[in-house]
This record gives structure tokens, C-alpha cells and sequence, in this order.
């Protein structure tokens, strides 16, 4: 048993860090690690840098232009980047639409589109959820009429990130009326500036903008544009939930909220006594940090059982699970170590104006939006559903 | 032993409730709420019309009411509503301004003439008055007062603010007219403010006023959590309704019994708060009283976080909208537990007082 | 509103206190107090002085013998019992033989049989759970068939408490083969000297004795000691189960654990510091005092509401939750409160070589024996799911 | 990086694994547990031959292992078999023996010639050896120790007890042969004994012993943890067997939802058990190391008890019978949270460790 990394893997480390502390744009990872919203540019900024460097596409075989790292090495990049203060960087081209295509895609997709995404001229964004059909893609109901050479889409998809940033949306359409979704569901891609398509902001409960509603009506769409076969969509998707999410256990995060916190904890007081000697802070956060060590060895622990392969279901789904609720714990011990301020929006109340170094209202801002977590991507329930099915198989 | 409400209480309640239901839907609150001065007058002026800040003090000291109960009933409606309008600053200024004899000023807030609030939190400070660094000096017959006051509630737009500060004699209270104030909404909407005072000038009120202070405090705590209490049951009743019509994988989420039970465990708990407000309303100003209260404000922040966050998750996506009424019934539930001292705050003061009991 | 008894209502406590406070036998209390499992003759001392005084057999109308009280004072009596430290009477006879015989026995079941419960005569026990049956009575195997005058009854039953005790047993039969449970389940009386009657104790987890196996091999019971009609007994049963409970909160009991642990705290040292001054402690007792007063108002909330009738089933439910939750919460409070000397048993430690006040190991043989608090007479689960049908009702 | 075992441990695992399973069923392992000397004697002697005895302590020192992953390796067998027979009491002394040049002793140790055990704790001391009240003190050429030991691990039947007692130099190391005990069995089985020393007289054999103490007892909670790890992952088979197996209104109590999201809650949590096992045993006697072990020891306090509960829960009535080996398997998770510091002492040695890191 072996719990450090070989040479070679720590050298990796290593020039990781070297490379964000002298690339990574301070104003960037400030942003990042107080939990503001980033602008389409920072992200831009930041692939950029990546790009030169060749370390965007972190997942992409090197014939396509990715590093060619193994699933260490990812896990390495993605855990520094966190611990950084990096922006972790929208999956929805980098790590779902170029996987899907180099898999799924013509020759003519690959060459065409894989480019675009890494030089930024494609930002990409998912179009799975609909009202009503949330995890359970089986009453997906938006449609997709053939009509010649086209199709024509109809329907509505919602919860899409980044939508507002974004030039094209790769969505689940049901192509065939009748049947199973396993064998009516088609994988297609469209440009969003298309007659037809419609984006509106959803407002979230911190009052930001993040995710979006997308209408089609009559949308025509050539079938150069599907992905795959007809009917074969739900292969894609499939593919796309079970193929290895780097990071879904958020340690680097984690950590970097930990650190955030005991910083504070040393500089804030209530009634009078030092946060860090509050003995129920402190030992609240003891515990926390316990099993956040804890997780951050079952993290290594599942990597080191699919080193070579993806991550398997379960452990991505256990990751997932005890992740987020470290998370949220951390983020919730954060408001609450704040005290009556942290009820007051910073608008109005500079850093200087607060006298202390955080941004009160920020946190519990940060705290609401991070229930997220939890609810997208797979909600927690479904977690623990697919877990279930494994433990009690007969 | 008589839990129903009496029947003035009921038509207290059911009045404040019609007149919010008719005038104060979501989205109005919503624009009020984050927008400078954080409330909307005609509101105010309409609760003042009701009687309802009239309900926050004695009749002896001008009102028509002030018990622990009458509190309690008006603001689990301004819960259930989720009302931004500034009452719980206004009930911390009229009960100190009523306790030293400032009748008229206590009437003109009463009328909703003008509007007060009180200063006490501080950067360093939540909930123990002891750890109070304001300070309070007299100069050549002038008071003069320093230091940082945060966490005023519904200071923007108020036309004076009541100070708590160090005086010689113990915490003292000074009368400020138009304050300068920094002025910020608050995280579940409302106003809020804080107060820097460098030799500022104010009026006594009282030397030592700690008594005084310490039972405002504990009322507003109860109009806290009575508060809750109701925004617990709106959240609930959302959550149930959305539970029995989404369905998922074909059938509806009330069918899930992983969910079922923790909406149990979500119902219990608010039959858990009521009865804690219960017990704080009733053991108001006898002794050991304060005790009381502060389990209510730890059961409260406790269970607080917990309806919160399960009402969230139990909703999935449409839980953590702006345009869904829960996510703010939610957020206001979290953020309650911040003001007047916290779940922690308030096991620390239990755990000081349980010793005192234990020595006496 | 009005949190206080009236004053009636005060005189009767006061009346209640200044009865335990002459009569209650010091060793019972002192044994009640410490978790000692209590001698079948310690409940018939008790028995008798309660029978003399007419306050046993609290739910049965005056012309029974009963003490004629309503809901409050029964639940008065109950909670002073508690606070006394007076024995819990095992409800088999009083609480459920009385009132079923006063409700569905015969003039001759009751001139008969009632009187001997209260003079002690007769000691019931309950004959409803089957293995692989606990709270699902529609899986029930036990068969009693009819053969004259008589019914020839074969199977088990289990989880039967006290049956050690006892000298008869009640029990719910099958004694129609086909149907619905609702239209072939009889309730039945067996006395337990009747040849082919067994029973068995069933060791529990603390390694004490209170619940038993009973096995029937053709035992021949007249058809008289049938109760309402054959087939009928499902009436019975749900009589039974929606019966009013009594102090199924368990408030007096935790009053007095969380006495108990105050008392312990000021007594003892943890690494030198004193346990009432513990950070961690003092924090955890004080939530769990905050959880207490309030069940003790939902409690007399739920009471005031059903003082004329019967609890609802609903209300019960919760009480019987949040009851049991903040019991165990203070078993396992005073468990963990004694530290590493209460993983040792007591045998061969007497209180004086302990040099500590308390009784070390007994106090995690109380936390584990009191894990039933949530198993048994409907599990926790149970109770939530009739919770959440009325919840989720139409 | 690699998280597998080496072929060596894989082998000690496996081989220890066959030894229980062949000779130590539950009912056997409950009569000897409750019963003077509170083990079995031809057990002990069939452990020393396979040399887990001598897994213990390194090779310099006489053993054929003595790291914490050698350590972790035997007690998560033992932990998945329950075994009662007095390792931990062992490891505690040998590891301090060996420290002390007591060559023979530990040699006698390791063959089960001879046993022993180190009495540390005392009925107001549960982690912090600052607060050890026994002290000794030299009279005329003889060490005489006073005051009283307590919770002493697989005492009842050993041949001599290691003693630590205050000295004027710090925390001293005593031989005592044929102590005068106070045996009992522990509340899930295994002896445990007091000893009171009234001017007793004792061998030193170290003045200032204090982190031979700490690692020794460090190096334990590290083999409770792995013997949690194993109890865990048996009683959770048991469990998920249960459940997939007990009908109940006509189907397997696995389908229902409430019951699989809690048996996924624990499954989770021995995940995170088996990590933090790890980590400690990684860490161990790297600076900081003493952190990781606290860790462990606070997180398998709360998943014990989470797991203990839990399973007895879902078990339902089964579970809380003394015929059931879940039962045992769960009383003995809760007890592991009393041996060597709970979860709160851990947090507390968390607490004081943190600050001394972020001062240094």
C-alpha cells in the first residue's frame, strides 16, 4: 500500500504548479476562490492560456489535440487548478462534446468541429433537461420531424449553464414517436443563432444568472447535424453520464474552502471570542476536516481502482454523494461563522467599510447557490438510487 | 391549559392575514425588498392603519397590546406572507423607547409617523452584551459617541435610531436623529444598516439600560422565531402541494418513500418550533425565562437550516429559482438564525445560564 | 393561550406528587432510576399499592374500577410515575386486556376476568407478532381450528414481553384459511398452563431477559375464551393500535435522563476538566434540552386537542418519533458522558470501587436494550408512513 | 500510489482470516468473552504461532513486522471476526516495552509464553495523559506507586501490568508482576480490569516515557480503527443480506426506498472509514501524523455509532437479540468510540493540535 504519488506523478505535480502560479491571472482566481461569477472573457482568458499550453482538452486523445494524460495526471491538474483558484472550466465542449464527437462523430464533425472548440470559436451548451424531465430522460419530449434534408425541432429545454455565452447547443430530440426512449431518442446539434431557437435567463435563488430556458419553434436543422445514428441518442447519452466526470468529488475545492475558513476563523470574532477558539466552530470544523480527509483518500482509493479505465458508477455516484455534502457543509459553516453580517449584501459596504476581510453577504449568497450541488447533474436521490441497485442486485 | 388562540389574538391573526393576502403578493416583495428603502411605505402605512405596530407595546405605554403573545401571533403572519416591512426593528426601538418614557416619540411611530430602529450589534459582537465596544462619553454636557454599529434592522429610511453604548454606569441608550448610515439590502431582502460614530453627537436616554435592552432583544428573538414558525408552514405547504403533483419516472415524488420520510421528519420539527415559541411566549419575563428563549432561537436555527435545505432538495431544480416563492421562504429561514444570535450563540448562552441556575 | 394547568388540574398533581413521594418503595424507584430490570414481585408491590389507592387501571370507567379520569389526568399520573422513578405497569393487562374486554367481552369475560387484572390474579401477555410478521398482522400464520367446543390452536408467536411472568395470553388467530385478514383473524384467550403451550426467552442484546418466543402444538382452548366474534378480531387489533397511548412520548423519562445527566456532569472529570464545563457536552445537552421542552408542549398540545377522545393516530406518530429520538438521544448522551469506563460491565466494579456515583456499564447496557424505543410496538419506519399517508392524502 | 495490499499482508490477512473462521464462531467468542479470563487461552496460543503476535513489533525489536500497516492489516481481521482474545492490551505494552530495551520480556510476549497489559487510563482521564494523577516515587531505592489505574485492556489473566504514573521527570514506566486486579468483562466482551496502588512496589523502567506513551497509544487507536473497518464491513454484509432476504406486506424490505438510501448512507460512510484508516496508517510517524490519527479516531466514533444504529434499526426486532452476531458486531462498534479517546477527546486533541500547527 502506497498512498503518495511515484516520481514521475509528483514531477507532473510539480510543473502543475509551477504553471498556475506563474500563468493563472491573479484577478481571475480571486474571483474564483470568493465565489463571484465569472465573465465569458475570464473563461476565455484562462482557455486560452491553457490552449498554448496545450492543456485544455484534458481528455482528448493527443491525434486530437489533448495531452494525452492518464486519469492521475488529470486528477493532479484538476485537484491544483481547484487548489489555485483556477476556473474549473465549463464541461460542455471540453468535456462532453468533443469526447461525444471523437466517439460518435463523422470524420468531417471531428475536423470540423474539435478545432472550434479548442480555439474558443465554439462555446457549447447542453440542451438534456426539459420542464418535467429532469433526471428521468425517459419523458423527454421535445421533437424532431425529418422533413427532406432537415429537421424541424419543436419543444423546450431548460437548466442549460452558460447558455447566454454560449453559439451552439448539442440536445436529445425524440425523432421516433413511438417506442422505448432507448430507440426514439437522437443526439443533434444546433446553432443557436437558428430562426426559432429563443434563450431566456433563469433568475437563481442568489438573484444571479447562470442557467437558462431554450424554446424551439420550427427550428430546421440540416441532418449533417446529428450525431450518431437516428434513434441512437440514448447510446450517447448513456455514454456521456457513465464516462469519467474528473473531480466529481470536489476535494481541491474542498480544501481551498477549509483553508478559507480557518483564515477567517483566526481574524473574525463573536462576542468577543476568537472564532478559532470557539469550541463549537472548532469542533465542527475538526469533524469536517476529518472527512474531508477521508474523502479525499476515497477519491485516490477509486481513481487508483480505474486508473487505466472510467470511473465506475458507483464510486462516481459515492463521490458525488459524500463530495457534495462536505461541500455544503464547509459552505454552511462559512455563513454561519460570519455571524449577523453575513445577512447583509455587500452592495453598499466596501471591504473596507465591513473592517474585516471577507465579503459578509457573499458567503451566504455562495452558501444558497451551492445547494445546487446537490440537485444538478444527478440529484443526490438518484445517487443513491443507482448505488441501491448495486448493493442489492441479487 | 388552552393552546387555541383567544379570540382577539384570532382576529389580530386573520386581519394581518387578509390585508397581506390582498396587498403583498411575491413579486411586489421581491422588488421591495432589494430596492432602497427596502420596504414600501404604503405597506407600512396600511400595517400602521391595522393597529399592528400599535400590537407591539402596552396600552399603558400607548399601544394595544405588547405581550410576548401578541408579538408572536403578528409575526408568524408577516412570516407566513414573508413580509419585508421593517417590524422587527421597529419592535426592538418602541420597546426601549417605551421603557424610558418616551411617549411621544412612541405614539408618532405607533401612528407610523416616523419610523426608528435600534443599534446594538456589532462587528465583534452577536449576541452578549458584554462584548460591546461602543462607548458613550459626556463633554462639556454633550454626549459624544464612537465606535461601529452593524446589523441595524430596517435603519434605511428610518428617521432615528436608538444606540446602544459603554457608558460609566453600564450600557447606556442615545437618541440620534437623521443618522448617517450605510445602507445595504439584506441577503433575504429588507433593509438593513450599519453606523460608524466618531464623537457623534446624541441625546440620553438612559445610563444603564442593560435590563431593558436584554428584554427587547428577547422579544425580538420570539418575533424571530414566531416568524419561522410561519414562514415553515408556507414552505411546507409548498413543498407537500409540489410533492403530491410532480411526477418522475411516471409517478408522482409523493409515491417515493425516501422522500415521504423526510418530509415526516420536516413536519415534526415544525411541530417542534411552534411548541418551543410556545414555550418562550409563556415563560416571557418570569424567571428562567430567557432560558426559553434561547432554546427556541437553537431549536429554531437548527430546524431552520434543516427546512431550508430539504425544502430545496425535495423540490430539485425549480427550488433554487428566484421565480419560485419557496427559494426566498427558504432563504429568509436561513438567514434568521443570523439575526439577534445564532443556533451557536444561543447554546452558549444556555450553557451560561444553566450554569448560574445550577450555583444559585 | 395557556400553558398551565388549571387549577384543578394543579391540586390533582400535587395530589399525584405527595402519593409517590409516601408510597413508592424507595428500592423500586432506585432501581427504576439506574435502568435494573425490575422482579415480577416489584410490579406486584406496585400493583397493589396502586390497586388500594384505585389509581391502577387509569383507562377503565369507574364501574370497573377505574379512577374515572380524563385524558390530563392520565396523563398527569403517567408523567409524575415517570418523574418518580415508579415502574412503567406493563400495559398487557391493564392497558389492553381492560379495555377490550370492556369493550368487546361479555358480561361474563368481564365480571370474571376484569377484576382478576386488577388484584393481580391474572398477568397477560400479548400474542400478536409472528417471526416474519412484526408490524405486518396481514402475513399472520398462527391457525386455531375449530373442533367442537373447542379450538385446536398450532404456531408461534414472539417478541411476547414479560411473558415470563405472565400466567395467560392473548393472541390474534387465523380461523378462517382463505380472505382477507380483515375477515379471518379471531382474538383469542389462552391460558399459558394449557398443555402444548412453550415458552421460550429470547436473549437480548444487553443480555438481559424481557421478550419471549411462544410455541402452540395442538393446544385446545374452549370457545368461550373467544373475545367478539370469530373472525372479527381484526377490530380488535386496530382497536388496540389507534387506542389512546399514554406518555408515548416518554417526556417524564427524559426529564428525568436529562437530570440524571446534569447530575453526572457535575460529577465528573474528563482529562481533568469537569464534564458539566465541557464544551462539546454542554452544547449537545443544551440542543437536546431545547428538543425536550418542546416535545413536552407538543406533547400537552396534542393531549389539550384530543382531551375528549382518543389520540389520532397521526399525532401519536410524531410523539412516538421525536419521543423516542430525544430518549436515545440521552441514553447515548450519558453513555458517551462516562467515557472509557463504561465499556466495562459492573460485574466485579461495585459503585464504591468505582469511586464515581453512577454505574458505568449499566449505562451503555441501557443505551443498547433501549434501541427497542424505536423497534418495537410500530417501528420508527411504521410511524412515519402513517404520517406521511395522511400527509400525502388526496 | 497504490492502495492494494503487499503480497506479505495479503497473506497475514488471509492467513489470520482462515484461523478465525476455522476455530471462532460467534456463540464460542460469547461464552468466552463474558467469562473469566475473558478470552481463550488455546486461541491465544494458536495466534502466537502464526506469529500475529510478533506482527506487532518490528524485526530489530524481536517481531516479524511492527508498522501501522502491519498493525492495521491484523486488527481489521480480528475486527471482522469480533475476536475478544486481549490484542489490543498487548500491542499497548509491547509497543511500550520494546521501546525500553525490555528484549526478553517482549520476546517471552511474542511466543504467548507470558502476557501483558498497560494500565494508562484513570476514571478522570480519557486522552490527555497531562491529566494522570498516579504518581511514583522513589524510597529508599525502591519506586513505590500510588493512585488508581483504570479501563486497563485484556488485563484479567495476564502475567504483569506496565504501569505509567507521574514522576518528578514526567510520565514514568513501571513493572509490576502479578498486580493485584479488579476484573470484569467488558460491556462486548473482553477483560478489562482497575488496579489501585496503594505505595506499591514496581520495577522502572523509564523516568520520562512520554512519546513511547503516545505512539504506543496512537498506534492503538490505529488497530481499533482497522478493527472498526472490519466490523463494519461485516455487519454491513449482514445487513444487506437481511434486508434483501425479509419480506415484509409481501415484498423484500430492499425495495423499500427508505431503507436503501440509509444502507447507502453507511456504505458510504465504511468508505470513508477504510480512507481515514489509511490515512493515519500513511501518516504515522511523519510530523503532524498524531493529526490523522485523531482524525480517524473522531470519524470512526461517529460512523460507529451511525453503523450501530442503523444496522440494529433496519435489522428491526432480529437486531436487538443477543442470539444475532449483528447485535454483537454493533455493541461493538459503539464500545471501540470508549477505548483510547472518544470522538470528543479526539476533537478536542484536534483542536489543540491545530492551533499549536498554525502558531508554529
Amino acid at each position: 500500500m502506497d498512498l503518495e504519488f511515484n516520481e514521475t506523478e509528483l514531477a507532473f505535480r510539480d510543473e502543475v504548479r509551477a504553471f498556475m502560479r506563474s500563468e493563472l491571472p491573479e484577478d481571475i482566481s480571486r474571483k474564483v476562490i470568493s465565489g463571484n461569477e465569472l465573465t465569458r472573457d475570464d473563461y476565455m482568458r484562462w482557455q486560452a492560456i491553457l490552449n498554448a499550453k496545450g492543456w485544455l482538452a484534458t481528455t482528448w486523445e493527443e491525434e486530437y489535440g489533448g495531452p494525452g494524460w492518464d486519469a492521475v495526471q488529470r486528477h493532479i491538474f484538476s485537484e491544483e487548478s481547484a487548489l489555485h483558484g483556477a476556473p474549473r472550466m465549463p464541461p460542455f465542449g471540453l468535456a462532453m462534446m468533443g469526447p461525444v464527437l471523437i466517439k460518435f462523430g463523422t470524420e468531417e464533425q471531428k475536423s470540423t468541429l474539435l478545432p472550434r472548440i479548442l480555439d474558443g470559436s465554439d462555446w457549447w451548451c447542453q440542451g438534456f433537461s426539459e420542464p418535467g424531465a429532469g433526471s428521468d430522460l425517459a419523458s423527454m419530449k421535445m421533437r424532431a420531424e425529418r422533413d427532406g434534408d432537415e429537421y424541424v425541432l419543436n419543444g423546450q429545454k431548460t437548466w442549460t449553464t452558460l447558455g447566454q455565452y454560449a453559439n451552439k447547443i448539442f440536445c436529445l430530440v425524440r425523432t421516433a414517436s413511438e417506442g422505448k426512449p432507448q430507440a426514439s431518442i437522437s443526439f443533434l446539434l444546433v446553432d443557436l443563432d437558428t430562426p426559432g431557437v429563443e434563450m431566456r435567463p433563469i433568475r437563481l435563488i442568489d438573484g444571479g444568472y447562470e442557467v437558462n430556458e431554450v424554446f424551439f419553434t420550427d427550428v430546421r436543422v440540416p441532418v449533417e447535424n446529428l450525431v450518431g445514428n437516428e434513434n441512437e441518442g440514448w447510446t450517447i447519452a448513456k455514454y456521456l453520464l457513465t464516462h469519467e466526470r474528473t473531480n466529481i468529488a470536489g476535494v481541491g475545492f474542498s480544501i481551498m474552502d477549509l483553508e478559507r475558513y480557518k483564515t477567517l476563523a483566526q481574524e473574525i470574532k463573536r462576542d468577543g471570542m476568537q472564532l478559532s477558539d470557539h469550541p463549537i466552530y472548532a469542533a465542527r470544523a475538526a469533524a469536517i476536516e476529518a472527512d474531508l480527509e477521508a474523502l479525499r483518500i476515497t477519491n485516490l482509493r477509486i481513481l487508483a481502482e480505474t486508473r487505466d479505465g472510467s470511473a465506475g458508477g458507483v464510486g462516481s455516484s459515492m463521490l458525488k454523494l459524500k463530495g457534495t455534502q462536505v461541500r455544503q457543509e464547509l459552505q454552511d459553516l462559512y455563513r454561519s461563522a460570519i455571524g449577523p453580517r453575513a445577512a447583509t449584501l455587500s452592495s453598499g459596504l466596501s471591504h473596507n467599510e465591513m473592517s474585516v476581510p471577507y465579503d459578509a453577504g457573499q458567503a451566504a449568497q455562495v452558501y444558497f447557490l451551492h445547494r445546487k450541488l446537490s440537485i444538478f447533474g444527478g440529484s443526490n436521490e438518484i445517487q443513491r438510487n443507482i448505488v441501491a441497485k448495486e448493493m442489492f442486485r441479487d | 391549559m388552552d393552546f387555541n388562540l383567544s379570540e382577539d389574538h384570532q382576529l389580530l391573526s386573520n386581519t394581518l392575514n387578509r390585508f397581506l393576502g390582498d396587498n403583498y403578493d411575491i413579486e411586489k416583495r421581491n422588488e421591495a425588498g432589494f430596492t432602497a428603502p427596502y420596504h414600501l411605505q404604503d405597506m407600512w402605512n396600511g400595517l400602521a392603519e391595522l393597529g399592528v405596530i400599535g400590537a407591539l407595546v402596552s396600552e399603558e405605554k400607548g399601544g394595544f397590546g405588547g405581550s410576548a403573545e401578541d408579538i408572536s401571533v403578528v409575526f408568524e403572519e408577516l412570516g407566513r406572507s414573508l413580509c419585508v416591512e421593517p417590524m422587527l426593528g421597529t419592535l426592538l426601538a418602541l420597546r426601549v423607547l417605551s421603557d424610558h418614557g418616551q411617549d411621544e416619540r412612541v405614539e408618532q411611530i405607533i401612528s407610523g409617523e416616523s419610523r426608528a430602529a435600534l443599534a446594538v450589534y456589532e462587528p465583534n459582537m452577536s449576541c452578549d452584551l458584554s462584548a460591546m465596544e461602543a462607548t458613550a462619553v459626556e463633554q462639556d454636557g454633550v454626549w459624544r459617541l464612537n465606535g461601529r454599529k452593524s446589523a441595524i434592522y430596517g435603519a434605511p429610511g428610518s428617521d432615528f435610531v436608538v444606540v446602544a453604548a459603554k457608558t460609566e454606569s453600564g450600557t447606556g441608550l442615545f437618541f440620534l436623529e437623521n443618522p448617517v448610515l450605510i445602507c445595504a439590502a439584506m441577503v433575504d431582502g429588507g433593509g438593513v444598516a450599519d453606523l460608524v460614530m466618531e464623537n457623534t453627537a446624541a441625546e440620553c436616554l438612559a445610563l444603564d439600560a442593560e435590563t431593558s435592552l436584554t428584554s427587547a432583544l428577547d422579544l425580538g428573538r420570539i418575533a424571530l422565531c414566531a416568524e419561522a414558525v410561519g414562514a415553515m408552514s408556507a414552505l411546507q405547504d409548498l413543498t407537500v402541494d409540489y410533492l403530491k403533483q410532480r411526477k418522475q419516472f411516471g409517478t408522482t415524488l409523493s409515491s417515493f418513500q425516501a422522500l415521504q420520510h423526510r418530509a415526516v421528519n420536516m413536519q415534526i420539527e415544525i411541530e417542534q418550533c411552534r411548541s418551543i415559541v410556545i414555550s418562550a411566549v409563556g415563560q416571557f419575563g418570569q424567571p428562567g425565562g430567557e432560558r426559553n428563549v434561547s432554546m427556541a432561537k437553537n431549536l429554531i436555527g437548527r430546524a431552520g437550516r434543516l427546512m431550508s435545505e430539504e425544502s430545496i432538495q425535495l423540490h430539485g431544480g425549480i427550488g433554487m429559482t428566484w421565480e419560485y416563492p419557496g427559494a426566498h421562504f427558504a432563504k429568509r429561514l436561513v438567514m434568521i438564525d443570523h439575526q439577534l444570535g445564532d443556533q451557536n450563540d444561543h447554546a452558549m448562552r444556555l450553557i451560561a445560564t444553566g450554569a448560574k441556575q445550577l450555583v444559585d
